[in-house]
């Protein structure tokens, strides 16, 4: 009963970082204590107790275990985000968890991993990326968003800018130094990298090179349109769901999703291909506060 | 041997799954049935949709946590296609029960959500007990022994294939016994004790606010038993028709102590959250266990056994 | 810097033992005192000897315990000649409060306690609340809003000392604010919030009979905060008279949760069997720090906090 | 919170055996986890459930640490007593504990040491000595009682009935095995060993031998005895004391002391002489259930 995080702390925010016009990471000190050192792709509550009173799921974006700090990458799109976002360092917020299921990061040493990160949903994913260089896992991202403008985490050594692959992919693939990461933008609109949407530059990459797993987070239309096109090739793949939610704590319901009845926040928010194959919601409809179904 | 009965509806074991506890779905009530429970009750729901509170709708207290959901439902009409997929029996092939919860502020609105569902499930129970509902409906209802006698004789009568009625009572009263009574008197089939307790409220030190947005919560979980044991015994003494206990259950002592007190079945809520859904069927291995060693053949025996000296 | 005053009395911090808990004897309450308690209540007591209910008369429950120890009590009489023994300050020469616990079943019993012992102690309490007393008293008084204002008019006219009398409330009613209110209509000094929970009940399963030879006791200990909280926030809003907070208290955060609600005091009880009464000196330590760290100068500038904005 | 042992366990009487007309000693089967492994002096809640419905506070007279059994002692002088005199092995009763501060058996070893019992007062003295053996202590025994029939733990390879004292004595002081328990007997009627009470017993042995400890259990009257008569002498002494008890968790204050205020069920039962001379009710008077004093 103890091992239940459901207490929040008051933080004050440490460090506030612009990373788009609409999106800002937030830092916060930290103890990694055994049951509070958090995993890519698991999520906190965030509590805002002044101005706006509410409170809101957001993925963990960035883990540090040498400086004992989180951040939290949010994207200003409604009244509780835009009162985050009017925030300043010293501010406080009430943070409780982490919560939920985080990406599998068993054996990546040496494994070629794509990771496909759509809007703010880079935010898991840089987390991940960041993790999982660290144990040796030889990444390539795909950072796709609407403009350049909007493009999250898609600063690296290794950016790839270039809308066409072939030579400067090739040259990266034959470095392969373990632990680089390779970022490989997108926009919709082609302003940078790439222009198309991620699942296009994944059907491209996966042309040039074969990967050992993906993991994807983005808005539920892109992670569909990715798991159809992995749906018949033989590799496992991981996706951070969202649901509305409530409790965090897997006790009201409010996220559990048809046909298995699984929550989000207990047995998600990250799903293996093969248990998101038995999510029949996924990329159809969501519920919103009150049960209703609400189509995507 | 683990078979119970209340007002003819056979459940294949007493541990049902409480209101409001992912129950606002028929995939995890299916997946909750499947996991062993003997029935299942919806998150309770309403004529209209209704968004409920705004978070935080839940906090941690000692032994238990605070909730104001606030009833949060999509309205019957949408409700009635999940309870359409509520499955008929588990994964085992025994019968599933499916008792559907339904709130309002008034005789009609109870009476349309009845006629509306009678057909869908195989018991009713009514929310009169809600700690945090919005005025009129909920705890409004069953601190009041006349508005719940109202209710529940408008609801008898408004179904027309007797479907059974279990009215839900809070323990935030001067005195429960007489609500039961009055529920009793109205011919309810049985009643389900207790909703969860107080409201409470927590107030965080370095927010320096009320935790909650609706500042109070029902209070459920471990810490809310002897409460609950205590009216389950009381109206085991005071009233004729079946007892349904239901307050802090995480074991299956907690199900014995209930029975012994005087219930037929038992709900279990918050302690999911502690346990996993694997309470269900960890419950009824250990009940089972239990009563070979203490040479029960059925719960039969054990109903109200606190009472005989 | 901890200092607090209700209705005229000053208090050096605002940490009281509870009534019941070590208070029925001058030394306990002298060691308590001494250990850093800004006031103490004693042990409830009546006109008459009173034996109490017969063991067992507490039992452990999660989150805290169930007495029923039955208002056990040497009658007036003899209880006078502890209350004389009551150290006027402690060992550190700050002044020593001593509040004297008093129940009946009527208004002159409760007046003809007053007579005996105002010039006795610094305030009194009345004990309308106890949820396991014999019928007529305790509780059986603080669920009815009439009998209360009778009881709190009587006491008040009663007294030719105008000795400040608090109302100690139960939260076992349907509206404790209108307990409340009545109690400060009739001109009650403070009100204490809250007693004992319930009365509860636990049931061994193996002995298959409840524990307390009363079968029903009052809740206490820390899973009844939120409770406490809740009626202590609302009265804060509803009423003018001072309140102290009591219920579940066992560390400094609790003290400033009830202080933020409203209470310009706390009471500490069942805490003591876990922390020891080394908690009263813990919780000063801790509280100063607190403020200090929060820039609070003194009590006043919290009470309330959580209402305002 | 944990820590404190309030559940009851409901256990089968393993086993009753007789010790005088009035005296019983019941066995139960106990495991020694950490919390629950029971020292010399602490006693138990005995909660009887059927026919008589009470509970009592009773010592622990013996622990066995190998059979994982502990046993307790009581004379049956009332109610709740005979109830428990008429039970049979099998029955049951519900037991929580232990409780208080037992004697203090630090750096025991090869010391002289007095322990005197009177009546069913032996019942922790016994389970003392059996203990102080063990860890090397030269134990004499002065086991007093009204008459013959109710010496209680007299038996012993070592049992000393003669009235007067002087060559037996010195034979047995000359032995001086380690580990040696002598047994002397006192009865008020003289029908075993020595005739009188057992401060006059005690008197008789200090002035044959020295002692480092001393260790007491009995009617009031008589520790009272023992501890003015000690009072001058520099030996350090423990007395085990009895008071009327409610929840012997220290919470209800019932079983508090003038003019300490201690709690005896916490911060007792066992108290040096040093603290001794604190309770000032000490031998003069105890409260009843009601809270009313009583003479002794
Ligand atoms: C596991 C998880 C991780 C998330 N991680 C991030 C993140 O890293 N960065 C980020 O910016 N956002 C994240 N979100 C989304 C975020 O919780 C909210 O959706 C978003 O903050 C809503 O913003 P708003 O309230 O300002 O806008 P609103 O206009 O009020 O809401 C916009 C939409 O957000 C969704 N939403 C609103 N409230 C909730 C809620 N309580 N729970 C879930 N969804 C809700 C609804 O679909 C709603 O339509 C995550 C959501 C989940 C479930
Ligand atoms: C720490 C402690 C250890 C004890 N150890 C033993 C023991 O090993 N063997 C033994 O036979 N007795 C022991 N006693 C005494 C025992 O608890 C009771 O006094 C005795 O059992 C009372 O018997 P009764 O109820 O049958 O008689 P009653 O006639 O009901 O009581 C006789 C007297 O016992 C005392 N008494 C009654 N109830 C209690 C109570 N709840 N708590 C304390 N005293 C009470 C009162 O002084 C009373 O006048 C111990 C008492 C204490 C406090
Ligand atoms: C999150 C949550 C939501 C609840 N929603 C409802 C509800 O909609 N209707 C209802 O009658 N009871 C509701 N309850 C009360 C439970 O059904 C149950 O009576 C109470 O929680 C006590 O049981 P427990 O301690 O096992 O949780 C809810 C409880 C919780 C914790
Ligand atoms: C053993 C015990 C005895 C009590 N006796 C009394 C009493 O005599 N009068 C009274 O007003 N309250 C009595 N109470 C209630 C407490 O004063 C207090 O209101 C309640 O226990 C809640 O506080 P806590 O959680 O800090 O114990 C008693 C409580 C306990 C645990
Ligand atoms: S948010 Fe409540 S169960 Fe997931
Ligand atoms: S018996 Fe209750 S304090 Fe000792």
């Amino acid at each position: 009963m103890d091992k239940i995080i459901n207490n929040y702390e008051i933080l004050e925010i440490k460090e506030i970082i612009s990373e788009t016009n609409t999106i800002k990471t937030f830092i916060f000190d930290w103890e990694m204590n055994e049951d509070r050192t958090p995993l890519p792709g698991q999520f906190v509550m965030i509590w805002s107790f002044s101005k706006v009173f509410d409170e809101k799921p957001m993925s963990i974006s960035m883990i540090d275990k040498d400086k004992n700090e989180i951040g939290i990458t949010v994207k200003n799109i409604g009244n509780f985000t835009a009162n985050l976002h009017s925030l300043s360092a010293g501010d406080k917020l009430g943070i409780r968890g982490p919560y939920g299921n985080g990406f599998n990061t068993e054996n990546i040493k040496d494994k070629n991993i794509l990771a496909i990160g759509g809007g703010v949903g880079m935010a898991p994913i840089n987390c991940f990326t960041n993790y999982s260089k660290e144990l040796g896992g030889n990444i390539d991202i795909i950072c796709a968003s609407v403009t350049k403008d909007e493009l999250l985490f898609s600063n690296s050594d290794n950016e790839i800018n270039d809308n066409k692959l072939t030579d400067k992919f090739n040259k990266d693939k034959a470095t392969k130094n373990i632990g680089t990461v390779n970022v490989f933008t997108c926009t919709d609109d082609g302003t940078c990298g790439f222009e198309g949407y991620a699942t296009h530059r994944t059907t491209d990459l996966l042309k040039y090179k074969s990967y050992d797993m993906v993991v994807v987070c983005g808005p539920e239309i892109m992670m569909k349109g990715i798991f159809d096109l992995l749906k018949d090739k033989k590799i496992p793949a991981q996706y951070s769901m969202e649901r509305y939610m409530k409790c965090a704590m897997g006790i009201c319901g409010q996220c559990c999703v048809d046909k298995k009845g699984w929550r989000i926040c207990v047995e998600g928010p990250v799903f293996s291909n093969k248990d998101l194959k038995e999510i029949q919601e996924f990329g159809k409809y969501h519920r919103n506060a009150s049960g209703l179904k609400e189509k995507y | 041997m683990l078979k119970t009965e209340i007002s003819g509806i056979n459940f294949e074991n007493p541990l049902i799954l409480a209101a409001g506890v992912m129950g606002s779905n028929a995939s995890s009530l299916n997946w909750i049935l499947d996991s062993g429970a003997g029935g299942v009750v919806t998150k309770s729901f309403s004529q209209e949709p209704n968004l409920g509170y705004s978070n935080p709708t839940t906090v941690a207290v000692e032994g238990g946590i605070l909730n104001a959901i606030g009833l949060s439902s999509p309205g019957v009409q949408n409700f009635k296609k999940e309870l359409a997929l509520i499955n008929k029996s588990n994964k085992d092939g025994q019968k599933n029960i499916a008792i559907a919860s339904i709130y309002g502020s008034n005789p009609d609105e109870f009476s349309n959500l009845v006629h509306n569902i009678e057909n869908d499930v195989d018991m009713i129970e009514l929310n009169v007990s809600c700690p945090h509902a919005m005025s009129g409906c909920g705890a409004a209802i069953g601190q009041d022994p006349d508005l719940t006698y109202e209710i529940v004789k408008t609801v008898k009568n408004a179904s027309s294939n007797n479907i059974p009625i279990l009215a839900k009572l809070t323990p935030n009263v001067t005195d429960l016994m007489e609500i039961a009574k009055s529920a009793e008197k109205a011919e309810a089939d049985g009643l389900t004790l207790i909703n969860s307790l107080g409201p409470g409220m927590k107030i965080d030190i370095d927010a320096k606010k009320p935790i909650l947005s609706n500042k109070f919560g029902g209070m459920s979980g471990p810490a809310i038993k002897p409460i609950a044991i205590r009216w389950v015994y009381d109206a085991y003494e005071n009233c004729d028709i079946p007892i349904i206990g239901v307050g802090g259950i995480s074991n299956y002592k907690d199900v014995v102590e209930f029975i012994y007190a005087g219930a037929k079945a038992t709900q279990i809520g918050t302690s999911i959250m502690y346990e996993g859904i694997e309470i269900f069927s960890k419950i009824k291995n250990d009940l089972k266990n239990f009563m070979q060693k203490n040479e029960f053949n059925s719960i039969d025996e054990m109903i109200g056994y606190s009472h005989k000296n």
